[in-house]
């Protein structure tokens, strides 16, 4: 844009570290990358070691910015207090979850959320083993079962939406952190089912078919649209930054995020998430600006459900 | 002086060496002070006597059992393929093959331990795996079979080319007196020469164990990440090297017993590699005796 | 048939057995590279080795991750050569009485079965928090180098070992003292095998992933680095990375960049051997 | 006719020229000693009768080397069978790492004999032979390794005789050994001279001039001078072997 | 007074008991040989001299070694000084892989000297005293390695007397050498023992019997007989010795 000569001139210098969640990595890398172009001297490094790894470097100092893929943890709180270190909560983009069969599947054409607890929930292990358990029009064929590594936060929503708790999962299936590696597997598995980004399911249409989730209002396939205006639910989870406060002091830093939360919405469908609607990016930067510290999900409040932007809300009444 | 300046040396030397134990206490250390943490909350009996290993989930079980499985399952499909194959390709090279061939062969094959492992991985996932499928359609995506075939010809030439040097080492005089008794090319290599070298050749199978063992990625794409007490090969399994990556690499909350455990893990893994690695150490030194 | 056309038959059908077994290698060996090269060829152009890493697989390059590699391996070297040659020296020329000096040996055995992973949390715990050195270059060279460390050890001694001893009393027999001795005589006549090990070594290091997932490499690092405390990426994380995302474009560049780092270890192994050839034919005591 | 035959044998390991147009025919039923100082060949062509060069990958042969009349390096002739003809006995004796039963029964069993009786008679009848019997009848179960220098080197022999070859090539058998186990070795080649026809590599000209027949003297790969054993000590023909026998070098 | 004495030598390789209490005393600027069958002791012994053996892991050495009087087995002598003292010459010529400048100004190297005159003059002066200047002067900057075998031994033989010793061990340094480079040694043995002090080992009795003024015959670690040369091969006091000499094994 016409700005960009101008902010040359008067760019910061220094240096941006940015880690954890590997799932919201591919925005801020995308940010990281168009913030070059502006901000050519303020060298911006992206991590992956997961969620809890980056608030592991993030409570020791180690990093400004932290990625996540669920709100932070009471214990990560207290872990980041203890070293005097505040952040600012800042949600950048919707990651809706895909439940996806084979294309050589014929006979799964949707699935209620009642079913996939059915499937997945811990008491299934070992007793569900056939599809006809899970509805009788199903044929008698083995269940074979894809989902995110356990170590991942993809596992720890996908479980706490459908299985009502956070880990709670049938542990007889196959998990991998890399999403491809269940691309792979599912895809050459008639009577396989997994649940990944829905990123992932998008870039292989022609090895995969979607099954649309019945959370009571009908079944509804996840979508830009349906994820972004919430009606595909329970199966869109927000993604995150936590900003460490004193970072956020940085003049580099500062145009950072704020690029980010201006960028975040066209970037995030580039790369096949969900952007935030308009007013919640709105309700984010001000966040920001004003430096709003601590977490909308104090208590452990759970995320499932819940509309970002009543939350950013809420948040700024207080 | 110039004994000072000797002395001085050799205390330098001295050191360089002693870098080495330092490591190994170093990696002593670390991995029991969190282990000590973990094994405050969790019993030790039940880690290794736990037939379930879910330390992720909401119902955690710490049983170390199916990691191990899962990890001497992959390796015993691995040496499987690596033990006679490399050994095969060993009494070759060192009893048939021509000079030239050989110094041109055993190099080449060295490739197959210098590709790096992540190739591997998906090579044994995208290639392999369909390929099997097509074999044996109850075979999933992940498999232990499929992951352990690849490790196998990765570690090819860790057999393959210690056990000809350990052919080699035989004193020629040994090979001179079966030919000139009139024996076979394969008569030489199988009743005088592998029994000869047979310690050489075991060290060599025990490394290419304990590499096997210790492999991260190839299990971690291709073997599938599910921790199950199973010795089926066509099943997906977890390795601990895997569940260390996946817990390194993941969501898993700092200070939390689900980190901790893959110090346990961690130690696990060592001890298994440990008591191989000193098993091969000792028939190492019988074997230089013998013909000192 | 008498006795010996049955072991003339036994002893062919070995061969062909053997030459089928050495098949096998050669044929995976084979398949794999194709199976790369006939997905990745294409990408690798100046641009792909010229360009900073970017979320469109056409525009993503791999110049940050080579000289990350180029600074990570280099800086292995320089810490491990001198590490690794003083220790074996020691073990093979000073410490063959002791009692130390045999307990060194079986944890240098030891060491060198360690899975890399290990080193890797090793790394992380000593180099990367209690030395705070976070996820630079240097905490990176450092547990390489503890991994590396016993390769070059044992190449060492063995290099060490074929020195004639002849040599070695030739020169104590003209009064060298023992330093002398090592330092003029052993060193130069045992270089090149050192070399090759140390070689070999390197092209370990280069393909090691896992230690540095755990050490904490980065993924997205636009800028090459300039000392040793930056940050940093490599060819095989940068591959890794490459391969869990989700558009193709990306599993080309990653076969592209599979191309390019076994095309360094290739490199460096030719090297290793065409030393080894070398040594040995020109040097025969 | 002769038991063997050389007939103008060049032999080169890679560009190495070992052995220079080498001629010479060996009685059968008779004891000839190769002399020479070191690296001039004897063991190189020693081994030639056997074809154990071939074992040597950049070593090339011309010429013909007959046995019997038959000429082995001839393509038609099977090695392995040929070699069971011909037995060898080494510098360093070179026992198998097995019992002292399985060293000598060895040959048998690679022939695919396993009848344990005949097995059995001929370890005797071979350990009798090669002096060693008395020594080991009753460790026939230890380990070769754990006998001394001299009893190796006899059991190496035994097991040599075990196959029953008619020529017996010998490569410095006694240089590593003791007065009285070389004393033993000279009497056991005296011996066995009636059934086998026998050369033996040796730098101890006293031994070469106690034991041989005929003696050929090698030089640089030339073979210098052959004639009976007396003249070569007494009354050589050239003023090398004068000076090599005695003692003027090597 | 002796330049070299052993007093009751015993020496010990772990368990191996290789030197059995040998005593004698060896006069200056004489050359003295030492014969036995392989394996006798022969270069154990003489490697006691410089203490060669100090590198020898599990070697013992009791007993007292006396060069010019002094003890070089107590603790304050300077091992390696003394042993700039002694020159050793090999069995097998060892040149460093160096030019052949180079081995020669070894020895001066390492005392720290760098003054090129000097070492420019020790090296020609050397390799004249051992008969090889003239054949190399042309190329002293070659490798070593280039040269003949018997070329090799004499540049061994000069690279120690640069450093100018007054005792030179030989051990069988002309074993493995050809009629005119051994004659060449054996010339030189000649003229160098107007100004050193000389121990030769050799399994050549007649090479013995040509260079030394007195002869040792040891046998299984034991010094059998110790006298002048000339009786020793005539007229031995014990059997084992006149054995030997004649022959009868070895
Ligand atoms: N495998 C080989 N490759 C190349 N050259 C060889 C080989 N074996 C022997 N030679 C050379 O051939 C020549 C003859 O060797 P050979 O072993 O026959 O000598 P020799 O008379 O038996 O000596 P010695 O008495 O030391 O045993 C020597 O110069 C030796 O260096
Ligand atoms: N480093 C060693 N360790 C153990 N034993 C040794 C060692 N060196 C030599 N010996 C043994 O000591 C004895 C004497 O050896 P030495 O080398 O002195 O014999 P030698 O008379 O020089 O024989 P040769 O004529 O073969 O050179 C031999 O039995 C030998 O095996
Ligand atoms: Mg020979
Ligand atoms: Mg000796
Ligand atoms: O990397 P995660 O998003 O799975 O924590």
């Amino acid at each position: 844009g016409g700005g960009q000569k101008t902010n040359k001139t008067e760019s910061a210098t220094g240096a941006i570290k940015i880690d954890g969640s590997s799932t919201v990595y591919p925005v801020s890398e995308a940010v990281a990358e168009e913030f070059r172009a502006i901000q050519p001297n303020v060298n911006v490094t992206v991590g992956e070691s997961g969620t809890g790894g980056g608030f592991k470097k993030f409570s020791r100092n180690e990093i400004d910015i932290s990625d996540a893929s669920r709100p932070i943890t009471v214990e990560e709180i207290e872990a980041c207090t203890k070293a005097g270190i505040n952040f600012i909560e800042i949600p950048v983009a919707f990651d809706g979850l895909a439940v996806v069969v084979s294309k050589q599947n014929t006979f799964i054409d949707h699935l209620t959320v009642a079913e996939l607890k059915k499937l997945w929930e811990p008491a299934a292990q070992g007793t569900v083993k056939t599809w006809d358990q899970i509805r009788s029009s199903f044929p008698k064929e083995p269940i074979k079962l894809y989902g995110a590594g356990t170590a991942s936060g993809t596992y720890d929503y996908f479980t706490e939406a459908i299985c009502g708790k956070k880990g709670a999962s049938r542990g007889d299936y196959t998990a991998s952190e890399d999403d491809n590696v269940l691309v792979q597997g599912v895809s050459n598995d008639k009577n396989g089912l997994a649940y990944f980004g829905l990123a992932y399911y998008e870039q292989n249409i022609d090895k995969l078919k979607l099954i649309p989730v019945d959370n009571g209002n009908g079944p509804i396939a996840p979508s830009q649209e349906t994820v972004g205006n919430g009606t595909y639910q329970p199966l869109s989870r927000p993604e995150f930054i936590y900003v460490n406060a004193k970072s956020a002091e940085r003049k580099e830093v500062q145009d950072f995020v704020k690029f980010y939360i201006q960028n975040a919405g066209k970037l995030a469908k580039e790369i096949g998430y969900v952007p935030l609607g308009d007013a919640e990016y709105k309700l984010a930067e001000e966040r920001f600006t004003k430096k709003v510290t601590g977490t909308m999900f104090a208590n452990g409040k759970s995320i499932v459900g819940t509309k970002m932007s009543d939350l950013l809300k809420l948040e700024e009444g207080k | 002086m110039q004994k000072i300046k000797e002395k001085i040396i050799e205390g330098i030397l001295f050191f360089c060496s002693s870098i080495t134990v330092l490591t190994t206490l170093g990696i002593i250390i670390i991995l029991t002070i969190e282990t000590f943490q973990f094994f405050k909350d969790v019993s030790i009996v039940e880690f290794f006597t736990g037939t379930e290993w879910t330390p992720l989930f909401a119902n955690k079980k710490f049983g170390i059992l199916p990691l191990v499985s899962g990890t001497l399952l992959t390796t015993l499909i691995a040496i499987l393929v690596a033990l006679p194959l490399g050994l095969t390709i060993a009494i070759y090279l060192n009893e048939y093959a021509d000079k030239r061939f050989k110094a041109f062969i055993k190099p080449l094959l060295e490739i197959l331990a210098a590709i790096p492992t992540v190739v591997y991985g998906f090579f044994a996932l995208t290639f392999i795996t369909p390929i099997l499928q097509t074999f044996i359609p109850s075979l999933g995506g992940f498999n232990a079979l499929s992951a352990g075939l690849v490790m196998g010809v990765m570690i090819i030439p860790y057999v393959s080319s210690m056990s000809e040097d350990a052919l080699s080492a035989v004193p020629n005089s040994l090979r001179e007196a079966a030919y000139g008794m009139g024996s076979t090319r394969l008569q030489t290599a199988f009743k005088v020469m592998l029994p000869a070298a047979s310690s050489g050749v075991i060290v060599s199978v025990i490394l290419a164990i304990s590499r096997a063992i210790g492999e991260t990625m190839i299990v971690a794409v291709a073997a599938g990440q599910e921790p199950k007490l199973t010795f089926n090969p066509l099943n997906s399994v977890e390795t601990i090297t895997t569940y260390i990556v996946q817990v390194s690499m993941g969501d898993v909350p700092q200070n939390s017993i689900e980190f901790r455990s893959i110090f346990a893990a961690g130690i696990t893994l060592f001890g298994l590699t440990f008591i191989l690695n000193n098993i091969s150490f000792w028939m190492k030194r019988k074997f230089q005796q013998k013909y000192e | 048939m008498n006795n010996a056309r049955k072991n003339e038959l036994k002893d062919n059908t070995f061969k062909v057995f053997a030459l089928v077994c050495t098949s096998v290698g050669l044929i995976v060996l084979g398949l794999l590279l194709y199976n790369i090269i006939s997905v990745g060829l294409t990408r690798i152009n100046w641009d792909f080795i010229t360009n900073l890493p970017s979320r469109r697989p056409g525009k993503a390059g791999i110049y940050t991750a080579l000289l990350g590699m180029i600074w990570v391996v280099t800086l292995t070297l320089l810490i491990s050569f001198p590490i690794g040659i003083g220790a074996g020296v020691y073990l093979e020329e000073y410490g063959k009485k002791n009692r130390f000096a045999k307990f060194i040996e079986i944890n240098i055995a030891n060491l060198a079965g360690v899975p890399s992973i290990i080193y890797g949390i090793l790394g992380l715990e000593l180099f990367g928090r209690l030395l705070a050195l976070g996820n630079s270059i240097l905490a990176a060279s450092l547990t390489l180098s503890l991994l590396v460390l016993p390769v070059i050890i044992v190449a060492t001694r063995e290099a060490v070992k074929a020195v004639p001893n002849s040599l070695r009393e030739a020169s104590t027999g003209l009064g060298a003292t023992r330093w002398q001795t090592i330092s003029r005589i052993v060193l130069p006549a045992s270089f090149g095998s050192i070399l090759t090990g140390m070689i070999l070594a390197v092209s370990r290091a280069v393909g090691e992933t896992a230690p540095l997932i755990v050490v904490g490499a980065l993924v997205y690092v636009p800028f090459a680095p300039k000392s040793p405390m930056d940050q940093f990426t490599v060819l095989p994380i940068q591959i890794f990375n490459w391969t869990s995302r989700p558009q193709q474009g990306f599993v080309v560049n990653a076969a592209a960049a599979i191309i390019i780092l076994l095309l360094f270890v290739f490199i460096l192994n030719g090297i290793a051997v065409f030393l080894r050839n070398r040594h040995n034919r020109r040097i025969k005591y | 006719m002769n038991k063997l035959e050389a007939k103008d044998v060049n032999l080169y390991y890679g560009e190495k020229h070992a052995l220079k147009g080498i001629s010479m025919g060996i009685k059968a039923n008779s004891v000839t000693a190769f002399i020479g100082p070191s690296g001039c060949g004897k063991s190189t062509f020693l081994r030639c009768f056997n074809r154990m060069n071939d074992l040597i990958d950049n070593c090339r042969v011309e010429g013909e080397i007959l046995i019997d009349g038959r000429d082995i390096y001839k393509n038609k002739i099977n090695v392995v069978d040929h070699r069971k003809k011909i037995g060898m006995v080494f510098q360093k004796p070179n026992p198998f790492p097995k019992s002292i039963y399985e060293n000598v029964a060895y040959g048998l069993r690679i022939n695919g004999i396993t009848h344990k009786k005949f097995i059995d008679e001929t370890v005797e009848r071979s350990l009798r032979q090669a002096a060693l019997w008395d020594e080991v009848k009753d460790d026939l179960k230890k380990s070769a390794l754990a006998l001394s220098g001299g009893q190796q080197q006899r059991l190496c022999i035994a097991r040599t005789l075990a196959v029953e070859p008619s020529v017996i090539l010998m490569d410095e058998p006694a240089s590593a050994l003791d007065p009285i186990s070389t004393a033993k070795i000279e009497e056991l080649i005296h011996e066995l001279k009636h059934k086998y026809t026998i050369v033996i590599v040796t730098h101890n000209m006293q031994q070469a001039a106690r034991i041989s027949d005929k003696t050929a003297f090698f030089y640089l790969g030339e073979l210098i001078e052959y004639d009976e054993t007396s003249t070569m000590f007494t009354n050589p023909a050239k003023e090398a072997t004068q000076n090599y026998v005695t003692g003027r070098f090597g």
